[in-house]
């Protein structure tokens, strides 16, 4: 099981803050977005391509895969400070 | 040390802090950020701040680590506040000090820089229009490359 | 404002008034210079501030009309002590508010660089050897050149 | 009439403060410490290279005109901060 997180004007848009999903895969970061983007119209939200993806607290690159247990999270550009 | 808190902090006790806690050193730089009206139009009456917790600590603590092998510092102290804030409190607390003021003021400078741009934290601006996200600013990405 | 004395200062009062003063200037750096061991060898127990009384003033005005001719500044406040200072005390305080991070933080240093080499003061180091007059450092020249 | 003043390790030096002095000429700032040099022992702490000197509370160059009434300062390269 991996966790997926949104933050933001992305857990806005998506209605949800988190999520768990079963997985047992090898997937990248891009490939699990696009898994999501099958989910319906809402899930376009996470298509803009300033959308920025962490892997265990770190921000990742699309072709980075994912381990069971990961903790992943979508998120826009940062404007704290 | 680093603070992600809801709670005001009170400059002179983080001051106070860095001069007790300093190893001789001479410099002491602060850099306090407050909420002010982004539009530049008056409208905005207050923000929320959301962040991601666990990786906002991590992603200063790093930042630390970065300027500490830029520069000599003596201590570093961030704080970041987050929840609702209304117009002209305090957002944000940097301190830094070094035995050599330059030091002390470009780390200050890099770590608001890196901070603007790495932790993920994000500002809903609160206005009589309704609440708006504020979008990311080029600026921030081209001062956060200088470095 | 400008002022050159005899008497400590309190960072949070000049802080406070910074904070009231800032029409909308979101970032606020201050610079606090303490009173180390210039030796690095831990044998100096105090400082003797003298200046040039009227020409200090006058070197500062025309510092901080130089950095507001470089950068959009709200408020700038300068504190400079004169006289005897014991080890760890303050000894000068920079405070600049701004809209602009990076004004704010450009300006301070600025200010420092100049004020290290154009403002008419001078330290002499107290230790067991005896008081002994600073001598100028070429790392000021040179940081007060780069603007 | 001239008021020169010595700041710091000059001060000491030259074991004074402060002094005025009869003028009606139009002696550059160089001239008037070649004046002063001619004095005795004690003034050649005026002759360093890194002796600077201000005209009514300016730094000034050696060739600036002093007139009457003005006020010139001595001192060595300042330390503060």
């Amino acid at each position: 099981m991996i966790k997926i997180q949104f933050f933001a004007s992305l857990r806005e848009r998506l209605g949800q803050a988190k999520m768990n999903v079963e997985y047992n895969g090898e997937l990248t970061v891009e490939a699990l977005k696009q898994q999501l983007l099958t989910r319906g119209e809402d899930w376009q939200a996470l298509s803009g391509n300033n959308v920025l993806c962490a892997l265990n607290q770190s921000i990742c690159k699309p072709d980075t895969i994912i381990n069971d247990g990961d903790e992943i999270a979508f998120f826009p550009p940062v404007t704290g400070g | 040390m680093i603070s992600i808190q809801h709670e005001d902090f009170d400059l002179n006790h983080e001051y106070l802090q860095l001069r007790d806690c300093n190893d001789g050193d001479g410099a002491i730089v602060t850099f306090s950020g407050l909420v002010r009206d982004y539009n530049a139009d008056g409208s905005v009456s207050g923000l929320f701040l959301e962040h991601y917790p666990g990786m906002t600590e991590k992603s200063l603590m790093d930042i630390c680590v970065q300027a500490r092998a830029k520069w000599p510092l003596g201590q570093i102290r961030i704080i970041h506040r987050i929840g609702q804030l209304n117009a002209n409190e305090q957002i944000v607390f940097v301190g830094v000090t070094s035995a050599h003021r330059a030091a002390a003021f470009s780390a200050a400078e890099f770590i608001m820089d890196y901070l603007k741009t790495q932790a993920p934290i994000w500002k809903q601006e609160h206005s009589a229009k309704g609440p708006k996200w504020v979008e990311a600013k080029d600026s921030d990405v081209t001062a956060a490359n200088k470095w």
